[in-house]
């Protein structure tokens, strides 16, 4: 009954016609503009132009940094909260994988104007800071790299925990138990046994997070300001005020190829892991 | 499903329907700030005497330049309100048309430096305003321009970002205190570098700054006048500070959208917004410093403004040119020494 | 038409994108019989029950129906029945909706339909489970269900895709009754496609028996079980002992090995013969094997055996004396009792 | 064993504040009296709440991203919905590719979604700005829509439509007769993650606004600039609890979590 290719062509393709007429295309002509030169031909020029200036190669390796490390850090968050919400009753799990995805449902706008008061001089970390006798005058964390770093945590983790909940709940029950029996011991378990099993969960929780840093642009606009910018903010910079629209086809380019070779650069861990083991059994 | 169908449907029609009920409509394009009391004092007026809609867009003037130039080919702004040196910059982009001033009944009574701020008949000034520095009275005392930099203030100060209008006259000003005014700014800029990291943050719209003010994020930041208002009403202790190097000065111009449908109409709306009774309620209103001659406010409204002859002539002006000519080279400097 | 082939299948082919699943493939079914397709899993058993139904386009060939060629009609207009292996309940609605849907699709309502469907559970014995939702039944109530609704609609064929294997072996033997007691009573046709010979022995009135997209054997359960024509199909119903002919002798890899028939009998002129264990005489014979393993089944004893032949699997009553692992022993097969192929794979 | 029993409740009270402690500030300050965005909040009063409701350019823009929202879900819903099917009920030759273009806005930063379409639609060809927010939220959404649908149809046998038609179904029927019913929880489900994406949405709308129309995530981020008033914070608590009722609703009653 679903032999018939016509009509599963029929079926796709306004989907595909669509996405590929006001995305792809549109998308794919922007990014050529990156490899114009004046006289129409072909050429790498805007990229050395681009790489050549301190404050692009800076805002550059932040967002690559900064990226990076939320990933990191939304990992190792996202395990101990993973495992602490699979060991729950099922309706407490239930109730906790609810509480995660909720941010989601908040405009991000919401949450990250939330921090501007948290994060202040006079907010409630500084004032915590001083009641416990941490720090003598107010720190300084608004329009930094840590602002930007803790607000995009914010808005990515739940993305990690929801994939490494479900990695977790697929993974064989016996798998833990018999390695204990086995004299693992609980990081050796965790490296050993639970890491290899749940790897895709995190390469998929890895790859949401790691492109959400780099697709984020509310984050950065609100908590870096033009102080600390990201590739997102400078490249609407270059367009709303500069009018450059070959530096932001440059940077439009650098995003998509970093969020495509972050994607790869996963699943080829995890599959360097699967071979591995393999060749050792 | 099908509700929500219906549902969606029924927007889009109210929505359509909306822009259709009224066929004469006026697009202009403005500052974000005092949206409220324009509304009040110009929009719904204006709409009034005119039997028209009027379709307002806000945002910063750089930002909203780059749009029209995006649009040129087919213009969605009839009229807008921009900088100095942001209407030198679309007239030269062939963006904008020359006005009919013919056509403007209290052009005559402008103060002369709003005439035609940038000698080519393509814009008019409708405010005008003194560059200077807001700051807490009861955490520091601001005498000169460099005093910002003092190592006990720099920590909470916020400085306009290069891209915004408030950046040049204030390095401009920098300039000055520090005895080296070169057009290149490159001595201010290079005080902003050495700085950088100290300074709180650099801020693109100076509405952002009462917030940071009421946080106590900040203490000090170099302000146009007419962003005062709000400050005076947050309870804390601010002062406008007269730096011995004197006030940099600023100027916001009305211009016409070349290739516009409603030329007609932009003129008077320009001719309704320049016209002494509105002059005047926006003044009273602390919401813009008049251009027209011959609005009259109390002193204490006065005090609050950037108002009278006296004043517009003492306001250290950047010429446009000069501004437009140097910006490139001060956003290339200040990405280098800043940016990074 | 006539009631030899109320059904048939006429130089069948079929085929998945360019890979073919059934080739020039030729059968024909009376009305009122029950025939099982058996076969192993890629055998073409279920694509040649697919094609009937008219799920799958047929490449060439015809399929004809009571008279009529179905070959291009569409699946909803064939009066085909068929009860998937996994019954393929509409999840979303009861069992009296279920077994209602088509009906209703035919534009019955009222007192009719109702009757009809009440009747059609009933018939199952699952009046009292109208209202429950499938996933509230067990494996056998929801394959009664996919039946009754399948049976409603009064088929001309009747298909059942494995229809014991999800059942374990009580439910099993009740379903097999089940299914003979509706053929009984409604004279339905009914095809059904099994890789288990068990069931296609014990159920069917003709077993078709598959191999490669390809007939390779057409019989009763009888000549199936007792008379396969062909390696294929007497490995399949437990002729574990098979050999080639060649030159009068079994083929083995070691060269042929003369057979010695008893007097009085023909020589066979077979291509192959085979034997199941129970037919391999232990302790006398021309024969000589070690057994190399041994297994006790209760009523009887499994012996293997290592010979001339090659492996030979050998089946004695447990009462008779045992061979222990390793003891030399003489054997028979005797050529009057192998089955007689003619085709070798 | 005190450190593993502490281990569970001391993570997850340190994850719900990280998580769900900025959201309570934003509802606490919507209550506040005082003039600023300010916590703990200056008394209480609703007095911001109410004010959400006075400013014109809010109804608006609500009711711009209200329709995008809706619309945009709508939209690709429709086209998804085949495509889901076909992706996840035929052996179709470039499958892959197929689905990759469809879910390839989701990869892409949206900001770039939203230059492109403004330089290379909307300019060149006088597109409005209304049907170019449309078309973007449109395309933003599709691979949540045919992610979540395929996820709904791959759960679903597909031998039932089988059955269906055998019983007298035309393909169609079967469709809406057995499918649809069976994956209605999916499809809602990829409406309300629809729905919540694209009313949240930023980075898309960002180059996407014209005078007198802009999406409202937009407008709060505009408004915030100019009015510190706690108005933005009651209306973002506004907002949050409206998505939270649909969601907690749609959770509810069909098992939303199961699909995202």
């Amino acid at each position: 009954m679903f032999q018939n290719r016509a009509e599963a062509f029929a079926l796709a393709l306004p989907a595909a016609i669509f996405a590929a007429a006001v995305f792809i295309v549109p998308v794919l002509i922007l990014l050529s503009d990156g490899f114009r030169s004046l006289d129409g031909g072909w050429t790498l020029a805007a990229y050395g132009e681009f790489f050549s200036s301190p404050l692009n190669q800076a805002v550059f390796l932040r967002t690559l940094k900064l990226g990076a490390l939320v990933t990191v850090v939304s990992a190792v968050i996202g395990y101990a909260a993973a495992f602490s919400i699979v060991s729950l009753s099922p309706a407490a799990k239930g109730r906790m994988t609810g509480l995660v995805v909720l941010p989601l449902m908040i405009s991000p706008v919401a949450r990250t104007y939330a921090w501007i008061v948290i994060l202040g001089r006079t907010g409630i970390v500084n004032q915590a800071f001083q009641v416990l006798g941490l720090s003598e005058a107010p720190l300084r964390i608004l329009f930094s790299e840590t602002a930007i770093f803790i607000g995009l945590l914010q808005l990515f983790l739940p993305l990690m925990i929801i994939s490494l909940i479900s990695a977790l709940e697929n993974m064989p029950k016996d798998a833990v138990p018999a390695a204990r029996v086995l004299g693992a011991n609980w990081f050796q378990v965790f490296w050993k046994v639970i890491l290899p099993l749940t790897k895709e969960g995190l390469v998929i929780g890895g790859t949401l997070v790691f492109t959400g840093c780099l697709t984020a642009y509310i984050t950065p606009a609100i908590l870096g300001g033009s102080k600390v910018l990201m590739l997102e903010t400078l490249m609407y910079q270059q367009v709303a005020v500069s009018n450059n629209f070959v530096a932001a086809s440059v940077i439009a380019c650098i995003l998509i190829v970093m969020s495509f070779a972050a994607n790869l650069l996963l699943k080829r861990v995890a599959t360097a892991r699967n071979t591995q083991r393999k060749a050792a059994r | 499903m099908k509700t929500l169908i219906t549902a969606s449907a029924a927007v889009l029609l109210a929505t359509t329907g909306l822009a259709q009920a009224q066929e004469k409509t006026l697009t202009i394009s403005v500052y974000a700030l005092a949206q409220d009391e324009y509304k009040q004092i110009v929009y719904d007026p204006f709409q009034a005497i005119c039997g028209c809609k009027l379709v307002v867009e806000t945002g910063n003037s750089v930002e909203r330049v780059a749009k029209m130039e995006a649009n040129k080919a087919n213009p969605v702004i009839d009229m807008a309100v921009v900088s100095m040196a942001d209407a030198l910059s679309a007239s030269r982009k062939d963006l904008t048309d020359t006005i009919d001033t013919a056509k403007l009944k209290s052009f005559n009574a402008l103060y002369d430096i709003a005439k035609d701020p940038n000698q080519d008949g393509k814009s008019v000034g409708y405010t005008f305003y003194a560059n200077s520095i807001v700051y807490r009275s009861d955490k520091m005392k601001i005498e000169s321009w460099a005093d910002l930099f003092k190592p006990e203030y720099v920590g909470h100060i916020a400085f306009p970002n290069i891209t915004t209008n408030g950046a040049a006259p204030t390095l401009y000003m920098l300039g000055q205190a520090l005895g080296k005014d070169t057009p290149d700014l490159a001595a201010p800029i290079a005080t902003i570098g050495e700085n950088k990291d100290e300074i709180v943050t650099f801020y693109e719209k100076s509405s952002q700054l009462v917030q940071l003010m009421k946080q106590e994020e900040i203490w000090a930041a170099p302000a146009g006048r007419f962003a005062w208002a709000p400050f005076t009403k947050l309870g804390l202790p601010m002062a406008w500070a007269t730096p011995k190097e004197g006030q940099a000065g600023g100027m916001n111009v009305m211009v016409v959208t070349k290739g516009s449908k409603n030329r007609d109409l932009a003129l008077q709306f320009m001719d309704f917004w320049l016209s002494t009774e509105i002059q005047t309620k926006l003044a009273e209103k602390l919401v813009d410093s008049p251009a027209n001659s011959e609005v009259k406010v109390s002193d204490e409204i006065a005090g609050n403004l950037t108002f009278g002859k006296a004043t517009a002539e003492s306001l250290k002006f950047i010429p446009s040119a000069v501004a437009l000519d140097n910006r490139a080279g001060w956003i290339k400097t200040w990405n280098d020494k800043v940016g990074q | 038409m006539s009631d030899q082939s109320y059904l048939s299948l006429e130089k069948l082919t079929l085929a998945y994108g360019d890979s073919v699943a059934v080739a020039d493939l030729d059968l024909s079914v009376r009305r009122g019989e029950l025939i099982a397709l058996l076969g192993p899993s890629g055998c073409g058993k279920t694509t040649t029950m697919r094609a009937i139904a008219g799920l799958l386009p047929v490449k060439s060939g015809n399929v004809i129906l009571d008279g009529e060629d179905m070959t291009r009609t569409a699946p909803n207009k064939r009066a085909v029945g068929l009860v998937f292996q996994s019954y393929a309940l509409f999840p979303h609605l009861s069992v009296y909706e279920n077994v209602a849907f088509g009906l209703r699709l035919k534009g019955m309502k009222g007192a009719e339909l109702d009757s009809k469907v009440q009747s059609g559970i009933a018939s199952v014995g699952l009046a009292k489970f109208a209202d429950r939702k499938p996933a509230e039944l067990s494996g056998g109530q929801q394959q009664r269900v996919a039946l009754a609704r399948s049976m409603v609609m009064e088929p001309k064929v009747l298909l059942l895709d494995e229809p014991l294997s999800n059942l374990d072996a009580r439910l099993r033997l009740e379903m097999r009754t089940e299914l003979q007691r509706v053929q009984r009573e409604t004279g339905v046709t009914m095809i059904f496609v099994t890789h288990d010979q068990a069931e296609a022995l014990s159920l069917a009135d003709r077993i078709v028996v598959m191999k490669n997209g390809a007939i390779e054997q057409i019989g009763t359960p009888e000549d199936i079980y007792n008379r396969p024509t062909s390696s294929f199909v007497a490995d399949f119903v437990g002729f574990e002992n098979i050999f080639a002919l060649e030159g009068g002798g079994l083929k083995t890899d070691n060269g042929s090995v003369p057979l010695s028939v008893a007097p009085g009998l023909e020589a066979p002129s077979a291509a192959g013969l085979a034997w199941r264990p129970r037919m391999v005489t232990l302790g006398t014979g021309p024969f000589r094997g070690t057994v190399r393993g041994t297994s006790f089944a209760g009523h009887s004893r499994e012996y293997l055996l290592d010979s001339a032949l090659g492996p030979i699997k050998a089946e004695v009553d447990a009462s008779e004396p045992v061979h222990v692992s390793g003891s030399d022993l003489s054997f028979d097969l005797p050529v009057h009792k192998a089955a007689q192929l003619s085709r070798i794979a | 064993m005190t450190a593993r029993s502490l281990f569970v409740p001391t993570t997850l009270f340190l994850l719900a504040t990280f998580l769900i402690g900025p959201f309570l500030i934003i509802v606490a300050a919507s209550f506040s009296a005082g003039e600023t965005l300010s916590f703990p909040p200056q008394g209480f009063s609703l007095q911001w709440i109410l004010k959400v409701f006075t400013v014109e350019s809010f109804r608006a823009s609500f009711a711009m991203s209200m329709f995008l929202a809706i619309g945009g879900t709508a939209a690709a819903l429709v086209l998804g919905i085949p495509a889901s099917y076909a992706l996840s009920r035929y052996r179709l030759p470039g499958a892959e590719i197929i689905r990759t273009i469809v879910s390839a806005p989701i990869i892409v930063p949206g900001i770039i979604v939203g230059l492109s379409l403004l330089r290379y639609v909307v300019v060149p060809f006088g597109v409005g700005i209304t049907l170019a927010l449309f078309l973007a939220h449109t395309a933003l959404i599709l691979p949540y829509a045919v992610r979540v649908v395929s996820a709904s149809l791959d759960n679903l046998r597909s031998d039932i439509e089988e059955a269906a038609v055998l019983l007298g179904s035309s393909r169609l029927g079967a469709f809406f007769r057995v499918v649809m019913p069976n994956i209605k929880g999916g499809i809602l489900s990829a409406f309300i993650l629809g729905f919540v994406t694209s009313f949240n949405q930023v980075p898309v709308s960002l180059f996407l606004s014209g005078p007198g129309v802009r999406t409202l995530p937009i407008d709060m981020m505009a408004y915030m600039e100019i009015v510190f008033d706690p108005s933005v914070a009651a209306l973002s608590s506004l907002l949050a609890f409206l998505s939270i009722g649909i969601v907690f609703a749609a959770e509810r009653f069909l098992g939303f979590s199961r699909y995202v």
